[in-house]
């Protein structure tokens, strides 16, 4: 099937690397299901780390010539994403789809099919029932693909999703009616996941603004872009301009609120002048600021940041600090 | 007889309460028993966070910038590795040698983290503690004890380590250790790749360095990369693009191999950090083999000793006529 | 900083380079490049038209940037750093581009691809020119005095020739007495007189002089400082003196090789030219039946590849002396090639020639071979000519042996920072430019410390030397071209990395002092120390450390332009 | 495809050659003034010393696409800095290795010491690593976007 979904789509699922990520497939044979949750979410497919916006072109006159660089909109297909991202996908909508639209995300996720994977399973640093998501639900997917043990139970939940599974009906057998059985009982093997008290927690963090709660962790915090990229709900990003003898390009690439320079004004002033200030923007971003404007925290428990810092800055403890109100008492 | 975390605590406890520190950089617990989280000690009151066992993977000789302005001498706990970039951190006048005071802890090899779980097929949570026995560790587990070859579920660079002992230090935590039993070449990696055609070496590191995402962890974790402001941050002139391509991601390892030259310790922390696995000591250990064999030059071993590419030899070999 | 406004003057020389490149196509071309206000050809750009063209063009399209496409700097770039200065414009505010050495020149053949180069290169001019920055000349004071290090004939010279032009001058001499190797002589080749009557006159009015201080016997132990100023402190016999110079000449001299050859240093009857002649000046030499002498002992060969340049008039002047003290004895000349250039040398030569000493060559591939038990008794030398080895019999054997450096050069070398060449002798700037000078501002060299030269070269190049030491002394005040180092302190780390690699120890590390930084260890950089090499600038992690006029901004913008980057 | 043809029919190399003012410099000024014929291929940028060029310009040079980077400098004991080149030696040693080490040709960097007398070796120098660079094609470090 995925074969078939490669020839008629872009066909994007988990392929393994240097790590799981999502890439690009050509045939079924590429793809992996022996993973969790990938490496690099699925963000970059809707938002790529380097997009170029449009592309100019500089006669001797030094008139500019603009022609926009959007590829034609072929229809893609993601395979295999989880709930924790699919749900990312939902917050990062509120951004680029706010009150300015992003033609250049839009355009992507409208002609994106996201087929999801039910997770039965968890990593020690999963924690998504936090955030109400439901690892082996569809709630956020088009099409949910639950591996029932010998077979997969295949839903849709959109009309993308039916008509997609229509134009596939070949690949799909007759319901025997225990899969919905066989589900529930794989979903054991979910017992026991992380789920954390985050009632309030944006007025908790508003408490802590000031205080010596963040000193350690500033200190402690490098300033890589290891969480900020690895995150599927971040989506800060900067915009530069290639400039050639004959034209040039504008492009726009991440970027990280844990980099200096991200604040850095030409006057050479910074308002966030050290890294503890960076660091915990990050963490009132996703806790408190998101939600202010939202009303959802800007965080998935896909565990991305917390498996991957190589400080062990934990952001399930930190929300288990302010939570608790441990954090108060430092 | 090894260190063990009790010990620590209380040797750091006397140094706190004789006044001897004023501040100690160390490790703790950390999400589970396979992490530790670097900790800073303001007093001995929570002595009790320090712990020191075969997971202290951190190389925490950089934090001493941060503690550079306290009063009083700031404590840090150093592995030979994290050792040798203190001996760096001073060649380059970063620190102040009176102001630290160096607790060292012999080291007879970190535990990989997924490699051991590979190894064991086990998930964090399962682990209780790793202790160290020698060319073994013993793991105990939430049902039960196992034993596990260190030569299996070393980190790589503790493979090849030839300074477990700390070469500067104030007191040592420990018995010093012997010549680690597993160390094989330490170049058999590199030698491996300059065997490789031109052709070869292209794709590999294409491949390899195309999925870099310059998170510039493996910069910002270096112990010797200590520049205020990186000239990858620089506005003008600009070194490298921000867009992310593989074009740029060259320049970007090339210029960090480079800036590194004769200043990395192979403490392996670029390699830990790199969230896409990144083979970057394959990187800076052909520069280090380079170093020793053109100018006999080992990091981080004496303070007195000039950095090779400060230096000169007339008799240099000279294959440019 | 003002938005650039650069003005690009492209030179067709004549048809130097109009006749090739395509100066107009180059000057439209220069036109559509980022920030250039105003381009044009000029016939000649360095003739009086083409200096006051830029003149007016400055004024009238208020250019803040002046590129000039014509030769090379290395000849005009003063000339139009000057036009820039009278039209009121920073002289660095100039950038150079060579389409003529670099281009027009080399590439006759190839019109069309010479005039793509020109436009490259103009480019890359303008590329640099739009980050150029003004700059202001360090000056110094220059404290009028001068240090002469070597009483010999060379340093006597110099001492004296600045002293009458009325600076005070220290000199310094190793030995207990003046006159160097001089005083061990026996006569002066080609004027056949005693070297005492040269000497002893040159001491005398170098000791009586008022404002020559001899110290002596004494050695230089420390030197700091830079032109104009520097600290000087010399032990003088046993005890520390130091004083403060502005100008420093070396001429410490050198010494004589004594060899491990033909049985020197084993057999009383072998000498160097230098004991023959301190023998025959005392008297202590009788009659020779058979003396031989042997040229270019240990001279010429692989380890000592240079001529020595005085030996072989050394020798032909003692074999004729020989032939003299004995005329019935004979007197071999073993050599192997003759250095009597110019008139006199050649004449007295012949006159050797005249006198009966017999000259025999020899070649390095057939070195003398020397026979004898308690002394050498007999010379075996393959004659080309006679095509056979031959015997000399031989009861006195003279070897001519070279000049070889002073062992304590190094030493001085580094307390100087003056460069010194192969083998050891000091090496001047430049062996055509700059013949008496260091590349270290301030320092000057003159006699055999350089290079093995006879007593008239020695005593000319030490007026040279003192002349040339003198050009600042009179000024009494150095510039130094703004193309020195700088740092910055809000990004300087302090690693010290600069001060490893700078060759004249001109970045150090200080306590900042700039409101906000204070007490930070930083660099710093010492204008009139600093050469303006860069390799600090190349040196620095990250680029705290920059060179004036070669920032990596504006070399990187030179790389970018060549590639098509703007 | 058509790309690569009419490149190997009509490649013209770009290379840059940093070019130390008091050697290499005045020994491209003597090529001139000797009327040496030579490559058109390669653009001197001046420098003080060979000492002054950071190998990260060389490195962002051949990242720009460019074919060739050579820095020619003093002969070693001729530095007028008289310690500049040395530096320069034991830097382009470990860059040479380096770039070598990650599959980039290593005709494409050149350390080359040419004296101010030696306008005829300058001019060989350039034939000589404009040939191997034309033979080599394209720097592919450019393409890799």
């Amino acid at each position: 099937m995925l074969d078939a979904l490669a020839q008629a789509y872009d066909l994007i699922a988990p392929v393994q690397g240097n790590n799981i990520s999502f890439r690009r497939v050509e045939s079924g044979s590429e793809v992996t299901l022996d993973y969790i949750n990938p490496m690099l979410s699925a963000k970059s497919t809707f938002f790529p780390q380097t997009e170029t916006l449009f592309r100019f072109s500089r006669d001797d006159s030094e008139e500019f010539g603009i022609e926009p660089a959007r590829e034609p909109g072929r229809s893609q297909v993601i395979f295999g994403i989880r709930a924790c991202d699919a749900r990312s996908l939902r917050l990062m909508d509120m951004v680029f789809d706010g009150q300015h639209k992003d033609s250049y995300y839009l355009d992507r996720r409208k002609n994106t099919t996201l087929m999801g994977l039910a997770c039965f399973d968890y990593l020690e640093t999963c924690f998504c029932p936090t955030f109400g998501i439901d690892p082996a639900s569809g709630e956020d997917v088009d099409i949910l693909f639950s591996d029932v043990g010998d077979r997969f139970l295949v839903e849709a939940f959109t009309e993308k999703g039916t008509a997609l599974l229509e134009r596939f009906a070949e690949f799909f057998a007759e319901l025997r009616g225990d899969e919905e059985q066989l589900r529930e009982g794989r979903k054991a093997g979910l017992a026991g996941m992380k789920r954390l008290d985050v009632k309030g927690i944006a007025d908790k963090m508003a408490q802590l603004y000031e205080g010596p709660y963040w000193d350690d962790i500033g200190t402690r915090c490098l300033g890589c872009g290891i969480c900020t990229y690895l995150c599927p709900t971040c989506h800060c990003f900067d915009i530069a301009d290639v400039s050639l003898d004959e034209g040039g390009e504008r492009f726009r690439c991440w970027d990280s609120c844990m980099f200096p320079e991200f604040t850095l004004m030409v006057s050479g002033e910074n308002p966030r002048p050290n890294q503890k200030a960076r660091v915990q923007q990050r963490f009132f971003h996703k806790l408190k600021y998101f939600h202010d404007r939202n009303n959802e925290l800007a965080c998935v428990g896909c565990g991305r940041c917390v498996r991957h810092c190589p400080v062990n800055i934990d952001i399930a403890q930190i929300i288990d600090d302010v939570s608790s109100g441990k954090a108060g008492n430092e | 007889m090894k260190a063990t975390s009790a010990e620590l605590q209380t040797r750091v406890k006397d140094l706190f309460e004789d006044g001897t520190i004023s501040h100690f950089i160390g490790y703790e617990t950390g999400s589970d028993s396979l992490r530790v989280a670097p900790c800073f000690l303001e007093g001995s009151q929570e002595i009790g966070r320090l712990v020191w066992n075969p997971v202290c993977a951190n190389n925490l000789a950089k934090y001493l910038l941060d503690f550079k302005n306290v009063p009083g001498r700031v404590g840090i706990m150093v592995k030979g590795c994290d050792s040798r970039s203190v001996v760096e951190l001073l060649k380059e006048n970063q620190i102040d040698r009176d102001r630290v005071f160096i607790v060292g802890v012999p080291c007879s090899g970190i535990v990989d983290r997924e490699k051991l779980l590979q190894v064991m097929g086990i998930s964090p949570t399962q682990v209780v503690a790793v202790q160290d026995e020698g060319d073994s560790f013993l793991v105990t587990l939430t049902d039960g004890e196992q034993r596990v070859d260190k030569e299996k579920v070393l980190r790589d660079e503790c493979l090849v380590c030839r300074y477990p002992n700390p070469p500067v230090y104030d007191v040592l935590t420990g018995e010093t250790v012997s010549r680690l039993p597993w160390v094989g070449d330490d170049y058999s990696m590199v030698k491996e790749q300059e065997a490789l055609s031109l052709e070869e070496k292209a794709t590999y590191w294409n491949r390899e360095l195309s999925q870099c995402i310059r998170c510039y962890a493996c910069r910002n974790i270096c112990p010797v990369c200590t520049c205020s402001e990186c000239i990858f941050d620089k506005k003008a002139p600009r070194w490298i693009s921000k867009a992310n391509d593989l074009s740029e991601n060259l320049v970007y390892h090339l210029i960090r191999a480079f800036h590194v030259a004769g200043r990395c310790v192979d403490c392996g922390e670029c390699e830990r950090a790199c969230p896409m696995n990144i083979p970057l000591r394959r990187l800076n250990k052909k520069v280090e083999k380079d170093m020793l064999e053109l100018f006999n030059y080992t990091a981080g071993i004496d303070v007195e000793q000039q950095p090779p590419l400060t230096t000169y030899r007339v008799d240099d070999l000279d294959e440019f006529m | 900083m003002a938005t650039p406004r650069i003005g690009a003057f492209i030179c067709h020389c004549g048809t130097n380079i109009g006749g090739i490149v395509n100066v107009p196509e180059v000057v439209e071309y220069a036109k559509g490049l980022p920030y250039v206000a105003h381009a044009e050809a000029n016939l000649y750009t360095c003739s009086e038209e083409g200096i006051s063209s830029i003149k007016r063009a400055i004024e009238q399209y208020d250019l803040n940037r002046v590129v000039v496409a014509s030769c090379t700097p290395r000849t005009h770039q003063p000339l139009f750093r000057s036009v820039c200065a009278d039209a009121g414009l920073n002289p660095y505010l100039f950038e150079f581009v060579n389409i003529r050495e670099h281009c027009s020149w080399i590439h006759r053949e190839h019109h069309q691809e010479a005039t793509e180069k020109a436009k490259d290169l103009v480019k890359m001019g303008v590329a640099k020119a739009r980050w150029l920055e003004a700059q202001q000349e360090f000056e110094s004071d220059i404290y009028p005095a001068g240090m002469v290090i070597g009483g010999g004939i060379a340093g006597m010279s110099a001492a004296l020739n600045l002293a009458n032009q009325g600076f005070e001058v220290h000199l310094v001499e190793k030995e207990p007495g003046l006159g160097g190797r001089l005083l061990r002589l026996n006569r002066i080749f080609t004027i056949d007189k005693d070297p005492r009557e040269l000497v002893e006159n040159i001491v005398k009015a170098v000791g009586n002089h008022p404002r020559i201080r001899v110290h002596m016997p004494a050695s230089v132990k420390a030197v700091s400082g830079y032109i104009g100023n520097f600290d000087v402190s010399v032990d003088e016999d046993g005890q520390e003196t130091s004083f403060k110079v502005g100008v420093i000449i070396v001429a410490t001299g050198a010494q004589v090789l004594k060899p491990e050859l033909y049985g020197y240093g084993e057999s009383a009857n072998v000498l160097t030219q230098l004991d023959l002649e301190e023998k025959l000046k005392d008297g202590e030499l009788g009659k020779f039946q058979n003396v031989v002498m042997i040229n270019c002992a240990g001279a010429r060969i692989p380890e000592r590849p240079y001529c020595s340049r005085v030996c072989c008039m050394t020798a032909i002047k003692n074999a004729a002396l020989m032939k003299e003290i004995n005329p019935e004895g004979k007197v071999y000349l073993l050599y192997r090639d003759l250095m009597t250039y110019g008139v006199e040398f050649e004449q007295y030569y012949r006159d050797a020639k005249e006198a009966g000493v017999r000259f025999i060559r020899y070649t390095l591939d057939a070195l003398p071979r020397v026979s004898g038990t308690e002394s050498v008794e007999a010379v075996k030398v393959y004659d080309e000519l006679m095509d056979m080895e031959i015997e000399l019999p031989c009861d006195l054997l003279v070897l001519a042996t070279p000049l070889i450096p002073n062992d304590d050069n190094e030493e001085l070398s580094r307390m100087l920072k003056a460069s010194t060449g192969d083998g050891g002798f000091f090496l001047e700037a430049h062996v055509k430019l700059r013949p008496v000078e260091f590349a270290m501002d301030g320092v000057y060299v003159a006699g055999t410390c350089r290079w093995p030269a006879d007593i008239r070269e020695s005593i000319a190049q030490g007026y040279a030397a003192a002349s040339e030491a003198m050009i600042p002394l009179r000024q009494g005040l150095v510039k130094v071209e703004a193309i020195t180092a700088v740092v910055d302190p809000r990004i300087c780390k302090g690693c010290g990395t600069c001060t490893l690699v700078c060759p004249f120890e001109a970045a150090g590390l200080k306590e900042c002092e700039i409101r906000g930084l204070e007490g930070k260890i930083v660099s710093e950089v010492n204008a009139a120390l600093c050469k303006g090499c860069g390799l600090c600038a190349a040196a620095c992690p990250n680029g705290a450390i920059q060179q004036r006029g070669f920032t990596d901004v504006e070399l990187m913008s030179m790389v970018n332009a060549m590639s098509g980057k703007r | 495809m058509q790309k690569t043809k009419e490149i190997q029919t009509e490649f013209k190399p770009k290379i840059l050659a940093f070019c130390c003012n008091w050697c290499a410099y005045a020994g491209a000024d003597l090529a001139g003034v000797s009327r040496f014929q030579m490559p058109t291929d390669v653009r001197v940028i001046r420098v003080m010393c060979s000492g002054r060029v950071p190998p990260e310009l060389v490195i962002r040079a051949l990242a720009n696409g460019l074919d060739g980077v050579m820095v020619l400098g003093c002969h070693p004991g001729d530095c007028h800095y008289s310690e500049g080149n040395y530096l320069t030696r034991r830097r382009a040693h470990i860059l040479k290795r380096l770039l070598t080490y990650i599959g980039i040709e290593p005709e494409r960097f050149q350390l080359r010491w040419v004296s101010a007398s030696e306008g005829a070796k300058f001019s060989a120098v350039v034939k000589e690593v404009t040939d191997q660079i034309t033979a080599l094609g394209p720097n592919r470090w450019a393409e890799k976007r």
